[in-house]
């Protein structure tokens, strides 16, 4: 990784994204049990375990290569093949979407990465028919691409703006919990989705800070 | 936990293999999973549904002449994914194309259309029709819109005997519309069912309590209250259903002509003095067949209050929630087309008759 | 106590009104309370059965063309009485008199005693042929003999057959004991069940616990162990089934002649490779029948190993304890006769195909 | 009733017969969800419904009249047709056998009730082909018969001899526990049917005890 002044990565390369599929699967793993159990008293017990087998199914399927769109669009069809449910498709669609414009791109600089966010946000936008404020994973997502074009922009490094974008991210995933759901199997519950946490605004928000950490750890 | 199973990972696998050997006119397929009638759909119109695991007989007991040509089963409660429905589908139809049968839960719509976006790719004409009859909720824009139950079921074995008549495939796929159309469900729970995966109850409800209003995956209902008669459990499910006001929603549809998914305003019959009805009292898994025989009894007395004959019935298990207690109902108007295709003969696991 | 009723006392009652409604071939009968074909069995054997309510289908859901002309249901668990069976097998039968089929609980087999001489005072041929067919007790003299389980399904449906092909009295009653000397089943229950009338479980189990050997009474089984595995309980089960010596008991029996019951020593088969057999793997009314088919692939292997081929198959709930969680398995050994009269249509409510 | 010296009644009068079925009919009631209680453990859970259901309909079938074999055998058949299970025909037998010699009796001596008891005893051991010591309603019966019969022999007065039946009947009844049973729906569970007391021991005993109660309370 290229560093910029005070030694953090100035872009994320092919193989940097390859660490946060990993580093993203094992987050998953272990809080399998966690999204599974949000996902119990709003929807039907399963968020934990589907996004696990799906991102088991991204590590076998991974490519050696370090072209960042060949790697996205990887795991983007193995989680629209292993996951299923809802968040197969969407999150499938999230990658396969913000994919499209990295074919052949090996690094990601700051800008590049805002423009990734921005993709992947109109990607579910567009897969879900969803926005803000429906309590789903798009109140992590779209607070958290908004922050990273905001650092970035104030010229912060990417390592920075990530922290900033997680910290939108938990955010936005904590102000899940008094909306009432209007997306998804939650929003069958009306007024009594009210008082609990998203699941997959929570499994959207461990993905984003695996990218994060991967970023702030990187050698 | 107290199931039946070897490895709370491999259930669907472990069931699958099981009723590939108990049905020799069916045939399992792994990796990806679905479950076809030998021989396939050929001269006809293919039909294939699929959603989560878990409701069974639902779908896969539903394969067989007469009905389903392939289903896709999902983890428990989880919408099957794109590949095994293309898979499933290409394993069956032949030149006249494939109607799928979708409930309406956000992860089996955004699957069957990735898949049927597949399936056109590769040249195969393919409409998705979807089910949405459960009366339990009463708006669409703030939700993701009424979920799919009992109706499913009557819209698979009318559907299944017109493409035996040699039906093409638009025709079938307004068949099951209007089907969709003419179908109100509702349903409730007296206990919460348990995942395999999850190991404990979804939901916790107390030893007075139920559940109204619940779909099909052991997800929490629209209403709860204390435990009633049931008596008055039916009258409140029974009257949602018949004295449900004409729905209005938005249903997305492939448009040939745009090449593209278009939302079409698609709006529900209400139930009127005269009509005749199939009816399902469907039990959710765990509770006793002859306990819906109670359920029936005032069933048919409360449609006969609002003018509606039930001239055919289901009492039983037809679409399930694990080993959930509870039941639901679901009232199909019924004309002389839809009584002529769900009297057809139909030979599969779940459903028989007149062969 | 979390059950779709009204009142615990008249549940029986309730159910019966609503399984009337919901089958126009049967009819309803109260006071005494049976259910019965229309039209009777005018020429022909007429095959009545009956016993506790609470393991429906069994018997009622059996009552149709090719199977039970009559059922009387008793009480939830509890036998019927004799003026119920004395009016059932009058409203059927023909001259060609009745074949009761009784389950091996003291209740039943003395209450159809009772029936039985008060059905020859009165002019009717009858004979009254006993199931005993749970391999979970070895011994008959210490206890009151093994119970009747799910070979009383296949006795139902291959007798009702044979009455149907013209058969006489004694070549049926002589037919069914064949099957029971055939068949041998075993059960286990993951939880107990409810009573109306008590409220609270049978029995308590512990979540990590089960009951082997359990009849279809909530009564408990003759061993309690942890919860293993499906494939290791169906081990058990099949085991015990296929590897049952032959079982020597006295069975009751009228004797014309001597004018008196007499006892009649009797012998099962036991099961030898090369047979064949016809297999239940049934459900106890809270169990998914998705289970059970993980159970259905376990028995077929365990058969095979035994040289026993499985060539016929039912997978679902066809003889329940309320809803208890758990399955009995039941194989009866099929020869040419039992397949053809098993292979025969039927159409009850719960056991239909060829019609 | 005639009474002998000391005011207690030397005959059961047919007036008296039907004051036991009366407060039998009562005492079932009132046990009804104990005797099913005992039936859990060692059976179906059903004895004392079937007990209570049965004595209510011998309430409705009592014929008006004082002779006390027509008496017997109407509970007789009404239990016979209301109760179902293994206690229906049992107790039928019991009073259908015991009633036979008493048609057109009007008072039962000591002698009398002695042989009823006897006749009771050996209706329900050739219906249930069953005998003491096999955990059944026998082990409160046979003492009981053999208690009343030596009793009255002895020239104990109707009273005191029925208090010394419903004595043994109530050893009798606790014996019960600790035997493993050999008949009825108990014996299915071989050893483990060791430690509860019988259901059905425990409804003869209640029927005794309320004959006794009735013979001491007599006008
Ligand atoms: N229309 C939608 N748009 C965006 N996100 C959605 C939508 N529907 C559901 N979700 C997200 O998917 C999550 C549920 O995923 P999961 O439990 O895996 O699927 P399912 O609901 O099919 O069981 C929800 O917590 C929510 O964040
Ligand atoms: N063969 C028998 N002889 C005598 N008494 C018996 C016999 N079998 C059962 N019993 C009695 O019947 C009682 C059970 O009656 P009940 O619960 O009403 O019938 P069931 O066992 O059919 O449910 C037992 O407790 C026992 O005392
Ligand atoms: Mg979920
Ligand atoms: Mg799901
Ligand atoms: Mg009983
Ligand atoms: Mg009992």
């Amino acid at each position: 990784m290229d560093r910029a002044m005070g030694g953090a990565p100035a872009v994320l390369t092919g193989s940097a994204v390859r660490r946060w599929v990993e580093k993203s699967a094992k987050v998953l793993a272990e809080n399998r049990a966690y999204l599974t159990d949000l996902d119990s008293p709003i929807g039907d017990a399963d968020h934990g375990n589907n996004m696990d087998r799906g991102y088991k199914a991204v590590l076998e399927k991974l490519p050696e290569s370090d072209d960042i769109g060949e790697l996205l669009k990887a795991v983007a069809m193995a989680l629209i093949s292993k996951v299923g449910g809802a968040a197969g498709p969407l999150y499938g669609t999230l990658f396969l979407q913000a994919s499209k414009p990295l074919t052949g791109v090996r690094e990601m600089d700051g800008a590049a990465l805002a423009q990734f966010f921005d993709d992947a946000v109109a990607g579910v936008k567009m897969r879900g028919r969803s926005d803000a404020g429906m309590k789903t994973m798009l109140d992590t997502l779209i607070p958290a691409a908004e922050a990273f074009r905001q650092a970035n922009g104030d010229g912060d490094d990417l390592a920075a703006a990530l922290r900033a974008a997680v910290d939108a991210a938990e955010a936005g995933m904590k102000a899940t919990i008094p909306m009432r759901a209007q997306r998804g199997r939650a929003s069958y519950l009306g007024e009594r989705s009210i008082g609990h946490q998203d699941p997959g605004a929570t499994s959207s928000y461990l993905i984003l800070q695996a990218l994060a950490d991967v970023v702030a750890e990187a050698p | 936990m107290k199931k039946l199973i070897n490895n709370a990972e491999d259930v669907t696998v472990e069931q699958l293999q099981g009723f590939g050997i108990a049905h020799s006119d069916i045939e399992v397929q792994f990796d990806p999973n679905f479950v076809n009638v030998v021989g396939g759909a050929k001269d006809r119109v293919a039909i294939v549904s699929g959603g989560g695991s878990g409701h069974e007989p639902l779908h896969g007991g539903y394969v067989g002449m007469g009905m389903l040509d392939a289903a896709c089963p999902g983890q428990v409660f989880t919408s099957p994914t794109p590949d095994q429905m293309f898979a499933a589908c290409k394993a069956v139809a032949g030149d006249q194309g494939v109607l799928q049968i979708v409930k309406n839960y956000t992860g089996d719509v955004l699957n069957f259309q990735m898949a049927a976006d597949m399936l056109r790719d590769d040249g195969i004409d393919v409409r998705n029709v979807i089910i949405d009859d459960d009366v339990a909720l009463k708006d669409s824009l703030y939700t993701a819109g009424r979920r799919g139950l009992g109706t499913t079921v009557i819209a698979e074995k009318v559907c299944g005997a017109a493409s035996q008549e040699g039906w093409d495939l638009d025709r079938i796929a307004a068949l099951c519309k209007k089907v969709n159309l003419y179908g109100k469900s509702m349903g409730m729970a007296l206990t919460s069912c348990t995942t395999p995966q999850k190991g404990s109850p979804t939901f916790d409800l107390g030893e007075q309590e139920m559940e109204i209003g619940i779909g099909i995956h052991g997800e929490p209902g629209i209403e709860r209250t204390a435990i009633k008669s049931a008596d008055e459990i039916t009258e409140i499910l029974a009257n949602h259903i018949l004295e449900d006001e004409a729905y209005t929603r938005n249903l997305s549809e492939w448009n040939a002509e745009k090449g593209e998914w278009v939302d079409v305003e698609t709006i529900d019959i209400t139930f009127e003095d005269g009509d005749e009805a199939i009816a399902i009292v469907n039990g959710m898994g765990g509770t006793p067949v002859s306990e819906l025989y109670t359920v029936y009894h005032k069933l048919a007395e409360v449609a006969g209050r609002h003018g509606v004959k039930i001239v055919r019935n289901l009492v039983g298990n037809y679409i399930t929630s694990l080993e959930m207690a509870g039941v639901s109902i679901t009232l199909v108007k019924a004309d002389d087309e839809i009584l002529r295709l769900y009297d057809a003969p139909v030979n599969t696991p779940a459903l028989r008759w007149g062969i």
